[in-house]
Parts: structure tokens; sequence; C-alpha cells
């Protein structure tokens, strides 16, 4: 049985990244296509069985959720159509939604600035990072 | 007009024996539940639902008719839902020209083999029956239970 | 028309003194002028009554059904509208075409005795007083003959005939309702429509058949008023000429021809342009089909 | 007046859980009519079926409503129950409060009220129920099987070995199917021609055997043992009865630039070809797309070279009718287009083969002579990939939902056979499951492991892409947690089979129904597993579901011996539900004869007499033999002249009206 | 036929050459873009959550203007493409969506993705045609071996973007082809480049731009083109050891076309 937490923090991940992870038969070709795999403390097939599972807890204290290229190799790629980014990035959602939880602090940019970085670069990170 | 709390929709569903009826079947042996609302008649063919039968139900106080034959290409007598598609097309353009709103009346494809498929259609006519309320554009007063 | 009808008869006598046929179906002299009647003309002598008018708008072909089982030919007045009709009654074998000599008759277009009554016709155009059917004239042709009268046609551009039922398309649901509960409500059952139409030839109506499920003497509710008239516009849906006598002879004025022609407004539509009649052997659009027919639920997207 | 009994069952707890038996069989009494209502556990049981009977005489029964599962379950059973207790048994009506009441409603109030209603419309319906005699039709003798492969020729061979005429009609110049093109055979690596060109050879020379090669079915009509079919023969430019199979022409052949079908397509052949050097028949064939006499008009040099004469560039399309009593489809498979599978390369290095081209590669008489060397460079290879699933299992839309069963094994086999003859080379196989559920299966998979070798890894690859001359493999091991980059130099990859495209028609012509796969669909998934729901049709192999060959086998005399039983029968007995007419009510406008698709319905003139009348007319009339009760004519017919026996107007309408009330 | 356009944000400051090349080029093609109005940052991610909603509303109000202008939108940056594409489809088929936007911006008439998005390349093969753009080239960059980088914002999730095979594309290879160029195959061109993570982890960044680069360089690459500004930043930026010229497609196409010096 599921803590109570687990299970609603499960249901809004299902609900924002409208994923239905039982269809994943577990072959793993998402973390085969992975670009990030090697950053990524958990892989995407993990997303998908741990937000299964109910695990989900660990998968906001990890940073994996940050090291996702967002680049759709997992989703274009799956047999079953899970499409392992969305829950990827409903983890995100979840950790910068919290309060003063912003990934990417808009303090922190002046920092990170290069001449030639493009503008977009800026709008996804604070779009991706923060809220 | 007087409408009952719980008020349930009547909804008459022909099923073609081959395909239909069958898929209804496999929604059952696959317990895909649909609501108590819809009953099957069993007919050979779709092109054996005679505008008839439909208007008849209609009298009798359904409030919806759903018409279910094998995918088109597929009729176990070659070409019987190709009849019934057009004439359930044609009568149904014309209750509709007579007011009756055409979500009382529907015609779907559904295999042997689709069992989710039927349990899903049907699912889905009784809650758009369901929100046209009673049938009383087209209804024989005389055949209605009086109202408790 | 004095003329025309004087052709006609000349004509008539002729063929039933050579002996090539034994009667004339047209129209008799009524007590007035707009109220001819269709009739069985036997001898030279009963042809005295024979008449062709501005009144004769009755079809005449459906009387050819009980003519075809009579010895011997029969000849008949049709009128290019009419032509339709037999053509369609030959494909259905419900008229031999071996009994049957088709005198094409022309037509000026026919009066409405209603719209007519107390008018003095020579104010305004001949158009106010034409039947309505007239109003979407299919044309001068006849689409049978054996032998052709000539004389003078309507000259005239028709309506489109399908002007009122996309109005009433254009109508809401329930607006649609209440101009049918309207219009049908005040149906009296008295079987006029069915009687003269030509494609209503059923040996025994399934309405007048206690055996069938659905008999209905006399329509008892809402109900039963819509149920006749439903039934009957798809029994004769692919097989109707839109000849309009329905709404002719409804003694209700009940306009009976728009729903038929929301029929083959739909047909013509969905199935490609049909026109029952318009020669024989015909394959009505249902009792055919294409492959790719539109599904019943895209025929029934959009408003409403 | 109608005594109508009616019989709850109970199936167990299948419908006694969730309705409330007792109760509908109570409701069932105070229906007008019904005289007899009663409940028992099991109704089709041979206890149960004796209280209907001993109901039918005790209560003078004249019609008997059974509340059970779906007619298309025991209808015929109860049938035959009231006909053994004297009562014609089309006076058996079944309400089926089963599939569509007590296994789709929990809530019990629910599913009894809904029970009741379905009882009683089936009452309604039987009060209307005339007494129906059935007819008979003659059998045709002779059966006809599409497809020559594996499937085809067992049950050809085994039709033939009873004694009966059979034709096999084959679309390529050869029989022999896909089993043909296969090295070894699992699990027992015995040589898959050894096996199969002796039954091949059986099939030729067996006298009741018709072997139509490259030909294809053309039209069907008919039904259950009287079916006519067209069928057509391509044009082969050879004559067959001449052709002697010795080769010369394909010697001589310029045009040599066609791509070889047998060897998928790895190598070439010439225009005129004998496909492989087993071929039944074994005759020449010209490709007239490569044909230079046929292209071009200049050539003929097989002509000139042929001593017996059978090279004919001017013949035809041959078309010809012939009647069957019985029809099997054994269609079979083709592995997938790899189009949607990019990511796998294989369309982008000739190093990435299917399984079936691994299969030509391996093969002594395949185009490296059985050398396993790459397509590319011919260089001998040192690491082989193999992915497994390849389009099985897949619901995205690019592939195949359901899993294709023979890969496994296949791969397996590749995989020992490589390391068994080959030594130095390693194989490691990709795998999502390795599914072995058959006989000395899970054995033979493991040695393939612990005996060779192999190297399973328990996961997928993502992406293979060209490297050098080496191919990167990259994928997941999820045992190990890893993302992997192997270095190959081959891939095979296990693709997804899928029904042969020609079944798709063939099924239509049929009126057999297929599945969501274009799978023939069995007449019960169970019960009736080589049938078709269309009567007199049978179906053998793949064409039905993927399978291996022992289970082809198996299917293939089954679909034979079920072929067997309805020729061995000179009758059979037609169903009574068909349309009739009412010629008193008949206007004879011949709107019904359009719509029948048998032909069933003519017209005669006819004095009828009845009520007030009595005149010659035109009325319909049906060929109950014939007619296959759809009831299209029912509803063109304005008059209602025309109904449906056992479908009637009335009795559709009395369920109606019970539904609605 | 004229055509709605969207630059997007980086077009207006970094990446000003790729919308200039593109502008003049058009032009010198018979293909007239008019720059959208008041068009704002599409936000350069598409929000893949069911219940964002605010931001996707720049996108529905550059495709609803577009609507009104003629039906037919033209991008250029990937990521705008990416972004106002899905945004479209998610405004088609996606009810809850399409509801919770259109109460939010309100327009005159609610939008239900009737506005046909399309990328620059896709004007070029669909609406002009590659051969007719072979017939426009006055410099045909002959004998110049040029890689194509996608990255994964064209092409993936392919069911949505729809512009080709995603794991073998070639609309780039061909253009590369009507412009004369020799198209350089190699695996890594829809392989990500890290560019969204750029900012984030560096290292991470080089490690697929040094892999790209390679695949590039060891199929013969001389210069590699892109539709994307970060793809090109990143490319550029934070190369490792492997180094190659990065320009974007447009540049190329403004020279093969003999406008690169007028732009």
């Amino acid at each position: 049985m599921l803590h109570e937490n687990e299970r609603d923090l499960r249901e809004t991940i299902l609900r924002i990244s409208a994923v239905d992870v039982r269809k994943c038969m577990k072959c793993g070709k998402c973390s085969g296509s992975c670009p990030a795999y090697e950053q990524m403390e958990y892989h995407p097939h993990q997303f998908v069985a741990m937000v299964d599972n109910g695990d989900i807890q660990a998968l906001l204290d990890s940073d994996a959720s940050f090291k996702c290229l967002t680049c759709y190799a997992c989703t274009e790629r799956c047999p079953r159509d899970v499409r392992p980014a969305r829950l990827v990035e409903a983890v995100r959602l979840l950790k910068i939604r919290k309060q003063g939880q912003n990934h990417l602090k808009p303090d922190a940019i002046p920092a990170k600035l290069e001449a030639e970085l493009p503008q977009q670069a800026i709008v996804a990170a604070l779009r991706k990072y923060s809220k | 007009m007087q409408v009952r709390q719980d008020w349930k929709p009547k909804i008459v569903a022909f099923c073609c024996n081959w395909c239909s009826y069958a898929g209804a079947d496999l929604a059952g042996s696959s317990r895909r539940s649909y609501p108590a609302d819809v009953k099957i008649i069993r007919v050979p063919c779709s092109c054996r639902v005679n505008p008839l039968f439909i208007l008849r139900a209609f009298q009798r106080g359904a409030d919806g008719v759903i018409i279910c034959g094998c995918h088109p290409g597929d009729c176990h007598y070659t070409s019987g839902n190709y009849y019934a598609r057009r004439r359930m097309t044609l009568l149904f353009k014309m209750l509709e020209y007579l007011g009756i709103e055409k979500g009382r009346t529907r015609v779907e494809w559904v295999s042997a083999a689709e069992g989710a498929k039927f349990s899903s259609v049907m699912n889905d006519f009784v809650q758009t029956v369901t929100a046209l309320g009673e049938n009383v554009k087209l209804e024989d007063l005389r055949c209605k239970e009086p109202l408790n | 028309m004095q003329g025309t009808a004087q052709l006609i008869l000349e004509r008539a006598r002729e063929l039933m003194q050579s002996g090539q046929i034994q009667r004339v179906l047209g129209w008799e002299k009524g007590e007035f002028e707009h109220d001819p009647t269709p009739a069985f003309f036997e001898s030279e002598e009963e042809l005295q009554n024979f008449c062709y008018n501005d009144y004769c708008g009755a079809n005449l072909s459906k009387y050819l059904i009980a003519a075809s089982k009579l010895e011997g030919k029969t000849l008949v007045c049709i009128k290019p509208c009419d032509s339709y009709s037999l053509n369609q009654l030959i494909t259905e074998h419900r008229v031999n075409r071996e009994k049957v000599f088709v005198l094409a008759v022309p037509c000026p277009g026919m009066l409405d005795p209603v719209k007519t009554e107390g008018k003095d016709l020579s104010q305004g155009e001949r158009k106010d007083y034409l039947l309505d059917k007239c109003l979407c004239c299919k044309g001068a042709e006849h689409k049978i003959a054996d032998e052709t009268i000539e004389g003078p046609s309507l000259d005239l551009a028709p309506e489109d005939r399908f002007a009122q039922v996309r109005e009433l398309e254009a109508l809401s649901p329930q607006e649609r309702f209440d101009f049918w509960r309207g219009e049908l409500s005040r149906c009296i059952r008295c079987n006029a429509c069915r009687n003269v139409c030509p494609a209503c030839s059923c040996v025994k109506c399934v309405f007048d058949n206690p055996n069938s499920g659905v008999s209905s003497k006399a329509s008892a509710d809402d109900f039963e008023e819509n149920m006749f008239h439903i039934i009957r516009a798809f029994h004769v849906a692919g097989r109707c000429t839109d000849c309009g006598e329905c709404s002719r002879v409804c003694p209700q004025r009940i306009p009976l021809h728009l729903l038929n022609r929301k029929f083959i407004a739909d047909i013509d539509e969905l199935y490609g342009e049909y026109q029952a009649g318009e020669e024989a052997e015909q394959r009505s659009p249902l009792v055919n089909y294409q492959t790719t027919d539109k599904e019943p639920s895209d025929a029934l997207k959009g408003r409403g | 007046m109608q005594r109508i009994g009616v019989f709850v069952c109970w199936c167990g707890s299948n419908i006694a859980g969730p309705v409330d038996v007792e109760r509908v069989a109570e409701a069932m009494k105070s229906v007008p009519g019904v005289v007899h209502s009663t409940t028992y556990q099991y109704m089709c049981s041979e206890v149960g079926q004796s209280r209907i009977m001993e109901a039918i005489k005790e209560h003078q029964l004249t019609g008997v409503v059974v509340c059970s599962c779906s007619p298309r379950m025991h209808e015929n059973t109860f049938r035959k129950t009231a006909q053994r207790a004297g009562l014609n048994p089309y006076m058996v009506e079944i309400a089926n409060i089963r599939e569509q009441c007590s296994w789709i409603h929990k809530d019990k109030e629910v599913g009894t009220q809904k029970a009741i209603v379905l009882a009683k419309a089936a009452v309604a319906k039987v009060m209307l129920n005339t007494p129906l005699q059935a007819g008979t039709s003659p059998v045709i003798k002779r059966a006809l099987v599409i497809g020559g492969g594996i499937a085809g020729i067992q049950t050809a061979l085994d039709i033939a070995d009873a004694g009966y005429e059979v034709d096999i009609v084959e679309k390529s110049p050869t029989i022999g199917g896909r089993m043909a093109q296969l090295d070894k055979t699992f699990p027992t690596l015995d040589c898959s021609a050894c096996i199969l060109t002796p039954k091949m050879v059986d099939a030729a020379q067996n006298e009741k055997i018709d072997i139509i090669s490259y030909a294809q079915v053309e039209k069907v009509s008919g039904f259950v043992g009287n079916f006519t079919v067209t069928i057509r023969k391509k044009a082969r430019f050879v004559d067959e009865l001449k052709c002697t199979g010795c080769g010369a022409c394909m010697e001589k052949c310029p045009s040599k630039k066609g791509k070889n079908e047998f060897n998928m397509g790895l190598n070439n052949r010439t225009a005129i070809y004998i496909p492989f050097a087993q071929a039944i028949p074994n005759v020449a064939v010209i490709d007239p797309e490569q044909c230079l006499k046929l292209k071009t008009g200049k050539c003929g040099l097989c002509e000139r070279v042929c001593s017996a004469g059978a090279i004919n560039y001017k013949q035809e399309d041959e078309v010809f009718e012939r009647q069957y009593g019985a029809i099997v489809a054994a269609t079979g498979f083709k592995p997938i287009d790899l189009d949607a599978f990019d990511e796998y390369g294989y369309s982008q290095s000739k190093d990435v083969v299917t399984s079936l081209e691994f299969e030509r590669i391996m093969n002594a008489a395949g185009p490296t002579g059985g050398q396993l060397v790459r397509p590319s460079d011919g260089k001998h290879p040192h690491e082989i990939v193999f992915i497994q699933c390849v389009g099985s299992r897949d619901t995205s839309g690019c592939g195949k939902p359901y899993c294709s069963k023979i890969c496994c094994m296949y791969t397996a086999k590749h995989a020992m056979l490589v390391r068994d003859k080959y030594p130095d080379v390693n194989v490691h196989v990709f795998y999502i499951d390795v599914r072995t559920p058959g006989k000395n299966f899970d054995e033979f998979y493991r040695r393939a492991v612990e005996q060779y070798g192999v190297d399973y890894i328990k996961g997928m690859v993502g992406k293979v892409f060209p490297e050098g001359d080496k191919l990167i493999v990259q994928g997941s091991d999820l045992i190990n947690g890893k993302q992997l980059a192997l270095q190959a130099d081959m891939v095979v990859l296990a693709a997804a089979i899928e029904p042969d495209p020609s079944a798709r028609k063939l099924a239509t012509m049929l009126t057999a129904s297929m599945d969501t796969n274009d799978f023939f669909t069995e007449a019960h998934p169970k019960l009736r597993p080589v049938e078709s729901p269309t009567a007199g049709v049978f179906l053998s192999g793949v064409c039905q579901g993927p399978k291996d060959i022992p289970e082809t086998v198996a299917q293939a005399g089954a679909a034979a011996s079920k072929v067997i039983g309805l020729l061995a029968k000179d009758h059979l007995v037609t169903n009574p539900c068909v349309a009739q007419s009412n010629e008193l009510l008949c206007n004879g406008c011949s709107q019904c004869e359009r719509v029948c698709p048998y032909g069933a319905i003519s017209y005669v003139e006819k004095e009828i007499r009845g009520p007030g009348v009595r005149e010659v007319r035109r009325v319909a009339q049906v060929n109950p033999a014939v007619c296959q009760g759809c009831g299209a004519c029912t509803v063109t017919c304005p008059s209602g002249a025309m109904d449906l026996q056992g479908f009637s107007n009335l009795q559709i309408m009395a369920e109606v009206d019970a539904i609605c009330k | 036929m004229n055509y709605s356009y969207y630059p997007g944000c980086t077009l207006k400051t970094k990446a000003k050459e790729l919308d200039r090349y593109a502008r003049s080029s058009a032009e010198k093609l018979g293909l007239h873009l008019e720059e959208l109005e008041d068009w704002q940052c599409c936000g350069a991610v598409y929000p893949q959550a069911e219940d964002e909603i605010a931001t996707k509303l720049s996108a529905v109000r550059a495709l609803a203007q577009a609507k009104e202008k003629g039906g037919k939108l033209v991008t250029l940056c990937s990521a705008c493409h990416h972004v106002i594409k899905r945004v479209n489809l998610d405004m088609q088929n996606n009810e809850y969506i399409r509801t919770r936007v259109n109460n939010y911006i309100a327009p005159d008439a609610p939008y239900a993705g009737e506005t046909q998005v399309l990328h620059y390349l896709e004007l070029l093969r669909d609406e002009l045609g590659f051969e007719q753009l072979k017939k426009s080239v006055v410099n045909p960059l002959k004998g110049r071996k040029i890689a194509a980088y996608y990255g994964c914002m064209l092409l993936r999730p392919a069911e949505e973007m729809g512009m080709d095979d995603p794991e073998n594309p070639k609309i780039l290879e061909d253009f590369l082809r009507a412009l004369g160029a020799e198209p350089v195959l190699y695996p890594y061109r829809n392989e990500c480049c890290g560019g969204y993570i750029a900012l984030e982890d560096k290292g991470q960044a080089r490690q697929n731009v040094d892999k790209i680069l390679h695949s590039a360089s060891l199929a013969g690459a001389e210069a590699v083109i892109t539709a994307c500004p970060l793809c090109l930043y990143n490319l550029a930026q934070n190369a490792g050891k492997e180094r190659l010229p990065v320009l974007y497609f447009t540049e190329l196409l403004a020279e093969a076309l003999g406008v690169k010096e007028e732009a």
C-alpha cells in the first residue's frame, strides 16, 4: 500500500503527464535511446517504473529530471507509446512548482550569460527550471 | 414535464449476428461493462433493420436507438451493411429534419474482435442520450407507463 | 389549350377507330372549369366529355396500373412531369409497357384552383396562379412517348426546389420540430396523398394490413401522424419523382413534398444526383451502394 | 394458445452471482403465455437438458425460452434438446443473460432487472415463432486450398488421402512457401528442405491433388458445399506441360537484374527462372518486367535453347471457374516492412539484415553458398548482434501489437548455428522476454546460452548506426543498469510477421471475417479454431495467427479433417431462417431482387387468389437453398410482403415492445 | 502566395542572419512572408503537461492571427516551429486545452487549430518544391560537402511534427542537393546536441557536441548547417576538440540564390 502522500503525487504526475504507465512492457528501449543516460541518476525506463510503483519521492529528490535534454528520442522510439519525456517533465514541474523550489533563480542568470548565448536558451531555461 | 431524479434512458441496440453481437459477447466475456440501459436485439445483419423497428422503438418509449454491424467490407453477407449504411443515413437525416435530436440515433461498425469498442460505444451512446434526456418528441403517450 | 385538346381528341379518335387502342385515359370535364377529373373513355361517345385545360394538373400514370390489367391498349395523356412517374412504374413492373400507348401532351403549366379562386386571371402573372409543383417544373421534355402532340410549354425559369428544404434545415431542431408538428398535426389520414402517389402503389399498404404490426387506419396521436408520413416518405425514397401530387391533393394543404424533397436532396448530395423516372430500368440509390459511401456519423455532422 | 416454458440457467455463479435467477424465474411466471418457469445450475448439462425435455412433455410446451449464455454458444444445443422432446427446434429462443448481462453488470438489482427484460423479450419473440423445417443442399466433393506453403500442402495431402479431390492455388510460380526458404528448423535443427521437399513431391504426384501455381483466386460465389470460384492463372510464357526444368534457358538468359525473391533480394536472378532447385512444378517462368523479348521484342534466346519447345511469348492469362464444396485459406505470412524502424539502420546499412535474409545467408543453397559473410563487403563477421521484437508487441502504430511467436526460437536457433559453425564469432541477443512455450523449446534456448555461450542481454536497442566499417549498436542492459554501445559487424533484426497482403482481398471474397491485424478470425477461439465463421471456409497456418511449423502442420491436419467431415456428407441441412415472400402482398417491383447478394430471388407471373383477389401478377419467389437469410430484401419491400423466417417483422417488433415496456 | 511569418525572439537578437537570409531568399523565390504583428515569444519549450495553459497562449495568439490572414504560418527557428506546431495540434485535438485556452484569450471566433504551420524548409519542399528551388540557384554550391544537422526539435515526435522520417530524414539533404552542394550523411544528425542543458551543465553539452561533430567530420563534412539558433550556438561555442564551421541553412540558401550580399 502506498502512503497517502505518495499516492497523491503519483496521481498528480499521471494527470498532468497524461501518461499511461501501465502500457510499459519494460523493454528498455527508451533508456537504450537516451543521450543523457550517463548524466541521469534515474533513467527513462526507471521514471516509468518508479511512477507506476509510486516511488515518487526518490525522483523528486534526484536531479535526474534536470538532466533530461527533452530530445524526445525515448518518446519517438517507445514501442508502447508511453512517452517517458512527459513523465520527466511532470516530475520537474512538481519540483519547481513548489514555492521557492525554482531550480534556476532569475538572479543567477547574469552569471551564466555569454556573448553568444541565444535568447531562447534563457527563455527555455526559465521555462524549464523555474515557475 | 415531470422528470424522475433517477431517470435512466431506454436504449435499443440492433446488433448483427456475425460481428456486433459477437463483439457484444466479447465485451461480456472480457468483462467490459456498459450501462444496463442498453438492451440488444439480435438480427442477422444490419440490413435487416427496418426503419419501422426504429420508429416503433421510439414510439414505445425508447430514448435512443443504435444499429451495429460489421465494418464496411466485412459484412458476412458481403453487402448488407452497405445498404444499411445508406438507409440509416437517410432515415436519421430525416429524423433530424423533423427536429428529432440526432444524438438519439447512431450507426456503429463493431467487429467480433472489438469487445472493447462495443463497450466504449455503448458507454458513449448512453452518455449522449442521457444528456439529451427523455425522448418526448417521438413517442406514443399511450404506451408510456404513467409517472409515479 | 383549346387547340391542344382538339389535337389530342382527334388523334385519340383515329387510334380508337383503327382499333390500336381500346380506351383513353384522360381528364373529364367537371361542373366548373377548374374541376376536371381523371377518367377512362371507352368509346368515342364518351370522349365528348374529354377535356384538357389549365386545370389538368392531375398525374394520370398511376391509373395505368389498373389499366394494365384490362383487355387491350390504353392511350394515356402524359404531361412532361408525368412521364417520370410512368417510367418509374414501368421500371417497377407495375405498368405493362405493352398495354400502354403514351401520348405525350404539352403543358403550359397548370393552375391551382385554390390560388385562382375568386381572382381575375387577367390581373397579375400566370406564375402567381400556377400549382406549386409547376414552379419547379422539370422541363418540357417527355421522358417517354409513343407519339407527341406539339403545343405551348411553360416558359418559366424553375425555382430552386430545395430552397424550402434548406430553409428548414437552417432552423434549430426545436423550430423544425415545431414546424412539422404544426403541419403534421393537421393530418386527417384521408389517405389522399397515398392514393394519388404514383410511387405508393402497393397492392396492400402496410398501414392497412392488420398483420403488419403497424396498421393504423386513423392516426390516434402525434406519433402515428409522424410515423405514417415518415414511413411513407421512406418507402418512396429513391423512387419518388417529385411530381408533387401529394401536396397538391392534400385537403389540409400539408407540404408533404418537403419530406420527399429532403430525401431527394440528401440522396443528391450524398450519393450523386439522381432523378427517379429519368429513364426506365434505373437502379434506385436505396438498392445500390458505393463502398466509399459516407458514414452516417459523418453525414450527420454539423449543426443541430 | 401458446404454452411457453422459461428455463433460467445459473451457469454456476457466472449468472447466479450478479443475477437473482430465482427472481427472474418467478417474474416470468406472471408473463402471459408462460406456463412453466424454473432455474437450474447448468442448463446445458445432461441433467439440465433432460429437465427441459421433461418440462416440454409434462407441460405440453409449444415454445421454450432459455435464459443463459449467448445463443452463439448454445442455441444449437437447446434446439436439439427441444427436438429430442418432440418440439420443433425453431420454437426455442435464447435470452442472453450472461455475456450481455451478468458479466457486465455488477449490481445485482440492475442485473436482475435487465435479465427479466431480456427474458420477456425472448418470450415475446417465441410467442410468434413458427415451426420451421430445414431443407437440404448438395455437397460438391472437391476442396480448394488457397496457398501452397507447408500449411496448404499438408491440408491438401490430408484431404487427398481421404479420397477427395483438392486443388492448391498458389500465387508464386512454385509451392513451398516460407518453409522452403528456411535453413534449419527449431528445436531439432533438421534441415528444412529435407523435410519439406518430400511433401512437395508427394503433393505433385498425388492424383487427387491439382497444383495450380502462379495463380490467384479472383471471385468466389455460392455457399458451403457449393462454391463457385474463378481462378486466374497468370501467363508463365512457358508451357508447363512441355518444360522439363532442365534450366538451359536460365544459363543463356542475358537479363540478369531481377531481384531474387527466393533469396529475399540478396542477389539477382535471370528474367526466365526456376525459383529454386526443388521447385514444384519444376518449370521455368518468365518475369515480364525483366524479359527483353517481352519488353523490346528483341532477344528470344531462351526460345532458341529450349529443346522442349516450351517457350511461348504469346501465352496469356487463363481464367476459369471451378466448383468446390469447401475452401481452405492458407495464405501464410511475410515479415513486415522495416520503413518505420529506421533507428535500426536497415535502410542505411547492408549489414543490417532481417532474420529471413539471415536464413538465406546461412543456407547452403543461398546467395553465399552458406558462408556467413557480411552482405556489404563479403568479409567474415566477428561480432553479430541480434535484436528481437522488431515491430512485434508494438502499440505505437509503427509495428504490430501482437507477439510474432516464432522469433525467440529462430533467434536462438540462429545464434546457436553461428556459434556452432563459427566459434570465433561473438553473438549477442537483445531481448525483452524470451518466450519458449513448446516441447523442448526452453531447453533449446538454454543450450544456446549455456552450451554455446550466446550473450543474452535483457534490454532493447535504441539505435544502430554505421561508424567506419562497424555498426554501433546502442542499447540498454537493464540487468546491469548500463547503456551499451556494442561494435558489431552484422545486425540481425527479428522482424515481426504479418499476414500476407493477399489475405485481405481474399477475406472479402470469402466473406470471412478478419481481426484488426488482418488475421482470419476463427469461428470460436477455443472450440472451433480452424473454422472461419463463414460456413465451408476453413483456416490453416499463419493466416489465422502466428505459429511455428509443428503448430501449422497440426492445424493444417485439423482443417483437413474438418473439410473431410464436410465433403463426406452428400447433403447439408440448410438454414431455414430464410426470406419468404407473401404473394398476396407482393407488388412484383423487383426492388428486393436488386439487393439480394446471392441471386436467390426470382419472379414469376402467377395467378393470385386471395380474399377478393383473383388475378395474374408478377410475384417474387425465394430459393431457400440459396438464400442465406440476411434480410436485405425485407427492408426494401414497402408492402411487407418479404419477411424473414425466424427474424420476422412481427417478432422483432415484439422484442422492441418488450424491451421498451 | 502570401504566408504569415513568425520569426521568434532569437531571430530578432542573436540569430539575425538566420532571419535576414531567409527573408531575402524568400523574396527572390517569390514567396511573400508577412511578419505577424505584435507576436510574442513562444517560450522556446513546448509545455508537455496537460495543465499548462498560460504557457501556450502566445503560440495560440500567433496561430489565431495567422488564421485571420490566410491560414498558413511559416516558422524558421526549430524551437519556435516545435512549440507552435505542437500547440496547434493541442488546439485541434485536445478539448481540455482548447476550451481553456480559448477562455483565456477570448478570440472573436474560437481557435481550433485551423492554421497550417509550415517550417521554412517545408515551405521550400512542399509549397515551392525543391525542383523549383534548384532552377532558381545562381551560384551552385558545387563540391561543398555539407553535413545537415537536424537535432531533435524539427523531427520528434514524428507523429506530431510530421516533417520527415525521424530516424532517416532527408529534407535538409534534398535541400542541399537542390543548392548544388553534396550532403554528407552521418548517424548523429538526428541526435540531440544538448543545447537546452548548456546553461545548466556545459560538460554534458560538450560531450554531445563532440560526438556529433566527430561523426560529421568522420564522414567528410567541411561545414554543418542547422535551422536552430540554440544548436548553432551549442555546436559552435561548446565544442571540445572537434571543430567545424556551423552555419544557418538560410545562409547557404542566400548564397546559392545570389542574395547573400544584399541581405
